[in-house]
């Protein structure tokens, strides 16, 4: 049985300060926009105009005489040939696929006439006519081989250049000619279930619904005393990292490849550049020391990654491309847009005897589902008798969605929360009373540490908290019944859930700690730090095992090469490293005991740790830490932790890690019925977590939840225009986000539950707040706003038609 | 509730989210499940393989695709 | 950005001659807050760039505030957190709670009032460059039926339905100032309300000065009979309470003499809501010898909004207008604010 | 492990500093003479055209001279961050909006990405970087980590530069003014909870 967290703990759950705040605080940390290599090259993305066209002529001659200009390269994948024959006077080159029973076997011919738009690279060099021989393995990129290509947004990335200065490359760049021919578009969902034969993206713009019913909603409609229909949503979002996608990539003398990247998973992204370039990934490193945010959208190097290494591999000098802002909120991922009909039945008691939802919405060019599909009616869905959910995703030519903050979850939140207002609106009651009535019942197999076996009470916990440290009960009123006069006051509320186990599937996560001589402690791991503060985390776990400041530990992470890890997502890396570093120090603790004992005359099952020093328990002689390590002489002391998913799943592991959390906020507000402005005056956010490992951190990141659900809630949104099929509001300007003075109190009230081990919690707070503060609002008017962001234009709108 | 189903041919260069966190074991993240995590292409680094065509999980365990390559 | 050859003159004259020199291939460069960006977006490509900042030197008259009340003279170079700190200008709540309300403190250290005033449009469609619109040689306005929530609703018939993103207009409009404006050969002075036009097509801006022309200096000097008690006031209507642009905005001046509330000399200027910023005769006519309270200072605001045809997705900018009217009567009567409750 | 580009561009080597006060006060004067020959005669072409070729830039940041080569189109923001290798303020927005840019010119908070770096010379120009002497934390930093205002950490020296500035202003500066200060900064991974304690923090103790 492992050991496990330490009964009595000194750092964990405390609140402790950040060990690179110092340098992030003053600017002196390096992120990948920071970094400059010696001649380092700046690229620059071409990107169609159109949203949805074919490119049909393509001249890069002009481009390549702009003064700066060093290389070029096509978006498409330079394809791997077998030389046949090499004509150096007929300048042509034979061709023939290189031979592989993977591919189903087609092989391929193809003669091409060597000229300024054709590179050839051998190696992940760029070679020359002169330099090849038959049956040599090459990649040859012909530039014409754009022509005829199809590109789905305005976005759609096309080619890359590289010079001296950022400036050059983008003169570079708007030297090259290129004409398209400008196609049919769709960029509003709506008009794409209008159109059902429409294929204006790479699969049908309408993919067929999906539907899943349980019981009889019918049945549930008849039974109930009243029934409400109506229709709610929220619009596409970008994700707005503040520093954007990219990397500098710069390869070695011997053909290995280094990126400093801005991504969270170090690992993955190493990996893929190996299998792009036919390198070794032992030959592959990915530095991510500092990073600029990602929320779920920086997973791999992408296309500005691979174009990054393909031109420092034709230049021989290092390359950075890092998207501006208009690129990453265009063509970095987004969260999906979700609008649905909703019909739901209830009684007096709270009982919600139906609920049936039709509700669609776009993932932009490509992308799953917009909903997390069987999560719907979300917390509530093992308690509610009879609902139908039917899904429908409309593809639309706007960038492809990629995974932001709890994917899905948000939506189905609104899409579930705002309907139970409503219902207990017209059955006049209290909707915390609905709430209660539909909570997810303790699942009786389970045991009563995790938390499908406590969650019933988990949730009637926290909704109790909320309701006192929220006022509700001397705050709440009948929607529209608050104090009379032009601002009107309201309060509202909303539950989540979310996974937030370890991760890692046959590979477990790794953390070394290595104790030298001098007493000096390193933990390394090739994990990554976002901003969740997984740097200090690890930093805490060691110095608590270890009996020494969190400022002691060496922490170095971010680099690919220091062991395995997985990428930082579904809120799995704290649950991950800190059994992984709490294991790596255990064991290097136990090695340093093995190895000084005898020097001590001791037996290592006798010593322990206290703060700054070793005892031993038997003879009670103590030596300072520093005294003790000193013994090692010429060894070093060693651990290494390993963890993922499987490991914590293995009896008595749950007190180690473990998932699933729920979570209750409540938001208050003050609504403007004249101009429409929404003012938020508090927001609570309880929220239930493992075993808190950095209090301080860990209340940020529910904070940082909250604040990103209130941007969700009343500021941002993806504008398209829909006759151009560009965005309109591609910036920080008019895609608005709130500043300090826009935000309210808010209230972080951790459960910590030490029993259930460590669970990540960076992606649930941010998953109610939207919909609390909605249903906040609608408290306020009596009338619900049903789309959102609540902009004074929808406010307004909505009291015009509600009639108050 | 249907799970998206998980070919054993899937080709070498389909790359998710799902497999960046949880490695082979990504069909146990709820997100892959719910298919709410997105595909991109280890060939050209876009949700769009060599083929210009879409990159997702039944397109990308088509064995007679021609940018397919068994894992 | 496009290159260009950036010139520091010292003196106002080098200026001029520079300007004049350029034939309209010239841009002024002032704080930078607006030049700069159109610049990064290639909807402006000058060859040459005049810089004013050698102006924070010996040249008064454009870096400095001068005068007495009611007559005060801001350089056109003069920074806006200045005009909102300057103490000459305390008799001007209008112009100076503006000023302090503009964007956030970085834009108010670098941006001037000659910028402020010779600002180009915010409309999404002209600062894109892959957007052909009227203003750029196209043969359409984009806004006016796709997406103009933040655009005019006062388009007086005006094929281009911009809105004037001028704060200081307004405010400036009330207090009845003229504009001093210079040229290589000569110059002119002309109240404040014909500074501004309404562009339609490429070529034209938002401002009526010739390409060779500089603004210089603007004069405050509202017409307040001796002993009468001069009130004056802005509200404006912005989503965030950080740096934002305002939705709709009005600017209220009058004088009282006796001891009743009588409102004399009203002046009502609108802004944000029209491709130039709005004088509103027919609100002032309204106020003109009444008594100020919550009735009239709404009937004045309904008549503010007379003649308002929104587009397809502004109508609430004409209940906002209404808001803003009202509330900066009020403001400027003094009264306490009813929706601060 | 990250050292600044050497030679590039021109031959002039961005480590060529010239150090110590006396270069200073040289191009200090150097823009003195500029200023006062303006108010002669102005027979002489005082138009003073640079460019489009890269010009010599010298810039005073954090109280060292930093030389480069510039095309008058580059931003201060570039400059420092391209061509000095001075990275405590970010790029994030470039477009006046977002903040992550802020730097103090002459004790002012502007935005580095929206001033032509040719129109900084002859200025006061410091980062956050400027916020550590020799390993000491000003009490503006030391604010924000002992109260965890940082996450990613990207938007941070911006609003750091900018509360720094409100309190060099007014020392006795309320939370509402410091407040008030960061209304041009924006955070994404949503700071201000915590930025709100380090300001009480600030004010209570004296910036």
């Amino acid at each position: 049985m492992a050991e496990g967290w330490p009964k009595k703990r000194r750092l964990l759950g405390t609140k402790i300060r950040r060990i690179d705040g110092p340098d992030k605080s003053t600017g002196r940390a390096k992120y990948s926009y920071d970094i400059n290599r010696p001649g380092m090259l700046y690229g620059a993305i071409l990107r169609c105009p159109h949203a949805h066209a074919k490119i049909t002529r393509l001249d890069t001659a002009a481009a390549k005489k702009v003064p700066g200009f060093k290389a070029l390269a096509i978006v498409l994948p330079p394809k791997d040939w077998v030389v046949v024959k090499a004509d150096e006077t007929g300048k042509t080159l034979e061709l023939k696929s290189v031979p592989s029973k993977k591919q189903a076997d087609k092989a391929e011919k193809r003669t091409v006439t060597v000229g300024p738009g054709v590179t050839i690279l051998r190696g992940n060099k760029p070679v020359t006519l002169a330099d090849l021989k038959a049956d040599d393995v090459v990649q040859v990129e012909v530039e014409q081989d754009v022509i005829g290509r199809e590109l789905f947004y305005a976005g759609d990335e096309i080619l890359a250049v590289a010079a001296d200065t950022e400036e050059h490359a983008k003169d570079a760049l708007r030297a090259i000619q290129i004409e398209y021919q400008v196609l049919e578009h769709v960029v509003d969902p709506a008009e794409v279930l209008a159109k059902p034969g429409l294929r204006t993206t790479p699969l049908p713009n309408l993919s067929p619904g999906k539907e899943f019913t349980k019981g009889d909603p019918a049945a549930g409609f008849k039974a109930a005393e009243a029934v409400v229909e109506a229709s709610y949503g929220v619009g596409v979002i970008s994700h707005q990292c503040l520093e954007t996608h990219g990397l500098v990539a710069e390869w070695d003398a011997d053909g290995g490849l280094t990126v400093w990247a801005s991504t969270q998973a170090t690992v993955a992204t190493a990996a893929a550049l190996a299998g792009r370039f036919g390198v070794p990934p032992g030959k592959v490193k990915c530095i991510t020391h500092y990073m600029g945010g990602g929320f779920g959208s920086k997973f791999g190097p992408d296309v500005q990654g691979f174009l990054a290494a393909d031109l420092a591999r034709r230049t021989g000098k290092a390359v950075k491309i890092m998207l501006d802002r208009e690129e990453e909120v265009i063509a970095a991922g987004n969260r999906p847009s979700a609008y649905g009909k909703v019909k739901i039945g209830g009684k007096k008691d709270g009982t919600i005897t139906a609920y049936v939802i039709d509700c669609y919405g776009t993932p932009g060019y490509t992308g799953g589902n917009t909903v997390n599909l069987n999560f719907l009616p979300y917390v509530y869905q093992d308690a509610i008798e009879n609902f139908t959910r039917l899904h429908t995703v409309a593809f639309t030519n706007a960038g492809g969605a990629r995974a932001m903050r709890a994917p899905g979850h948000p939506q189905n939140c609104i899409l579930t929360e705002f309907a139970i207002d409503d219902l207990a609106a017209k059955l006049e009651i209290d909707p915390v009373i609905i709430r209660r009535k539909n909570l997810p019942p303790n699942n009786p197999k389970a045991n009563k540490i995790e938390w499908a076996g406590r969650r019933n009470d988990i949730y009637n916990e926290q909704i109790d908290i909320a309701l006192k440290l929220s006022g509700w009960k001397e705050k709440w009123h009948p929607p529209g019944k608050g104090k009379s006069g032009v601002i009107k006051h309201g309060i509202g509320m909303a539950l989540h859930t979310w996974g937030g186990n370890a991760a890692g599937g046959t590979t477990p996560n790794e953390c070394f700690v290595f104790i030298a001589k001098d007493g000096s402690v390193t933990a390394e791991s090739s994990t990554q730090d976002l901003g969740t503060a997984q740097r200090t985390v690890t930093a805490i776990v060691v110095a608590e095992i270890l009996g020494l400041e969190p400022t002691d530990i060496i922490v170095k992470i971010g680099e690919s090469t220091f062991g395995f890890s997985t990428g930082s997502g579904g809120s799995t890396t704290c649950p991950t490293q800190a059994p992984a570093a709490l294991l790596a120090a255990q064991q290097a603790r136990n090695d340093l005991f093995r190895k000084v004992a005898p020097k001590v005359g001791a037996d290592p099952k006798d010593l322990a740790i206290e703060v700054g020093k070793v005892v031993d328990t038997k003879t009670k002689k103590e030596w300072s830490w520093k005294e003790f390590c000193a013994k090692l002489g010429m060894d070093e002391a060693q651990g290494k932790g390993e963890w993922n998913l499987a490991i914590s799943n293995e009896p008595g592991n749950e007190n180690i890690s473990s998932g699933q959390v729920g979570g209750v906020q409540t938001a208050e507000v003050l609504v403007d019925t004249e101009t429409g402005l929404i003012r938020l005056q508090h927001i609570v956010a309880v929220q239930d977590c493992g075993l808190v490992v950095n209090k301080l951190a860990c209340e940020s990141q529910v904070a940082g939840g909250v604040i990103m659900g209130i941007n969700y809630a009343l500021f941002e949104e993806n504008i398209i225009d829909k006759t151009t099929g560009r965005q309109v509001n591609a910036d920080m300007e008019f895609y608005k986000l709130g500043g300090l003075k826009d935000m309210p109190k808010i209230t972080v009230h951790m459960q910590d539950m030490p029993e259930r081990g460590v669970i990540g919690i960076g992606e649930p707070p941010t998953i109610s707040t939207a919909a609390a503060i909605g249903n906040a609002v609608f408290n306020a008017l009596g009338v619900r706003v049903p789309i959102l962001p609540l902009t004074p234009k929808r406010v307004l709108d909505a009291l015009a038609k509600g009639g108050l | 509730m249907e799970l998206p189903q998980v070919g054993s041919t899937r080709c070498v260069h389909l790359q998710s989210k799902a497999m960046a966190v949880y490695g082979e074991g990504f069909a146990a993240d709820p997100d892959f499940q719910n298919d709410v995590t997105d595909f991109t292409c280890l060939k050209t680094g876009r949700a769009l393989g060599p083929d210009n065509g879409p990159v997702n999980f039944p397109q990308c365990c088509n064995t007679q695709r021609q940018c397919y390559e068994e894992y | 950005m496009k290159n260009f050859t950036y010139y520091q003159p010292t003196s106002l004259h080098g200026v001029l001659k520079v300007l004049d020199e350029a034939g309209g291939k010239a841009e002024i460069l002032a704080g930078g807050t607006d030049l700069l960006d159109r610049m990064k977006e290639y909807v402006a490509q000058p060859e040459k760039v005049i810089s004013l900042v050698g102006f924070s030197g010996p040249f008064k008259e454009i870096s400095a505030i001068a005068g007495h009340p009611p007559t005060v003279t801001i350089g056109a170079g003069v920074k806006l957190v200045n005009i909102a700190e300057s103490e000459l200008l305390r008799p001007y709540p209008a112009l100076t709670t503006a000023a302090a309300q503009i964007a956030g403190p970085q834009i108010r250290n670098m941006g001037t009032l000659g910028g402020s005033l010779c600002q180009r449009n915010r409309c999404w469609y002209f600062r894109d460059e892959h957007v052909q619109c009227l203003l750029k040689g196209g043969r359409r306005c984009f806004a006016h039926d796709g997406e103009n929530q933040y655009h005019a609703i006062f388009t007086q018939g005006h094929p281009c339905v911009i809105v004037h993103p001028s704060t200081l207009a307004p405010p400036l409009m009330v207090l009845g100032a003229t504009c001093e404006i210079r040229s290589h050969k000569g110059q002119r002075q002309i109240p404040i309300e014909q500074l501004f036009q309404a562009p339609v097509k490429d070529g034209q801006r938002e401002h009526t000065l010739a390409p060779n022309e500089l603004l210089v200096s603007v004069t405050v000097a509202p017409k307040i009979p001796p002993g009468a008690i001069f009130r004056n006031a802005s509200y404006e209507v912005k989503q965030k309470e950080t740096s934002d642009w305002p939705i709709v905005q009005a600017s209220v001046a009058y004088y009282t003499e006796a001891k009743r509330h009588v409102a004399q000399g009203v002046r009502i200027a609108l802004g944000h809501v029209a491709p130039t910023p709005l004088l509103s005769p027919g609100a002032a006519k309204v106020l003109e010898g009444q008594e100020v309270n919550e009735k009239t200072a709404s009937a004045a605001a309904e008549a503010a909004v007379e003649g308002a045809r929104p587009l397809s997705q502004n109508a609430y900018k004409v209940q906002q207008l209404k808001v803003a009217v009202r509330r900066a009567i009020l403001l400027a009567s003094g009264a306490k604010p009813y929706w601060e409750g | 492990m990250n050292n600044s580009s050497g030679d590039r561009r021109d031959g002039v080597s961005r480590r060529g500093f010239l150090t110590g006060t006396g270069a200073v006060a040289a191009a200090a004067a150097g823009i003195q003479a500029e200023l006062k020959q303006a108010t002669a005669q102005p027979q002489v072409d005082d138009t003073n055209p640079m460019g489009p070729a890269p010009v010599l830039l010298q810039l005073t940041v954090n109280g060292k001279l930093l030389t480069t080569q510039v095309e008058p189109r580059v931003t201060l923001l570039d400059a420092l961050r391209n061509y000095l290798d001075v990275t405590g303020c970010k790029r994030v927005c470039d477009r006046a909006t977002c903040g992550a840019c802020t730097v103090m010119v002459n004790g002012r908070t502007v935005y580095a990405c929206t001033m032509l770096a040719l129109e900084a010379r002859g200025t006061d120009i410091r980062t956050a970087e400027a916020l550590v002497r020799g390993g000491k934390l000003d009490p503006v930093p030391t604010a924000f980590v002992d109260c965890d205002a940082q996450q990613c950490g990207f938007c941070t020296p911006g609003f750091v530069v900018s509360i720094r500035a409100a309190l060099d202003r007014n020392p006795n500066a309320t939370p509402e003014e410091l407040e008030a200060a960061v209304s041009g900064n924006i955070c994404r991974c949503g700071t201000y909870e915590q930025m709100r304690h380090a300001i009480v923090q600030l004010c209570k103790k004296g910036g």
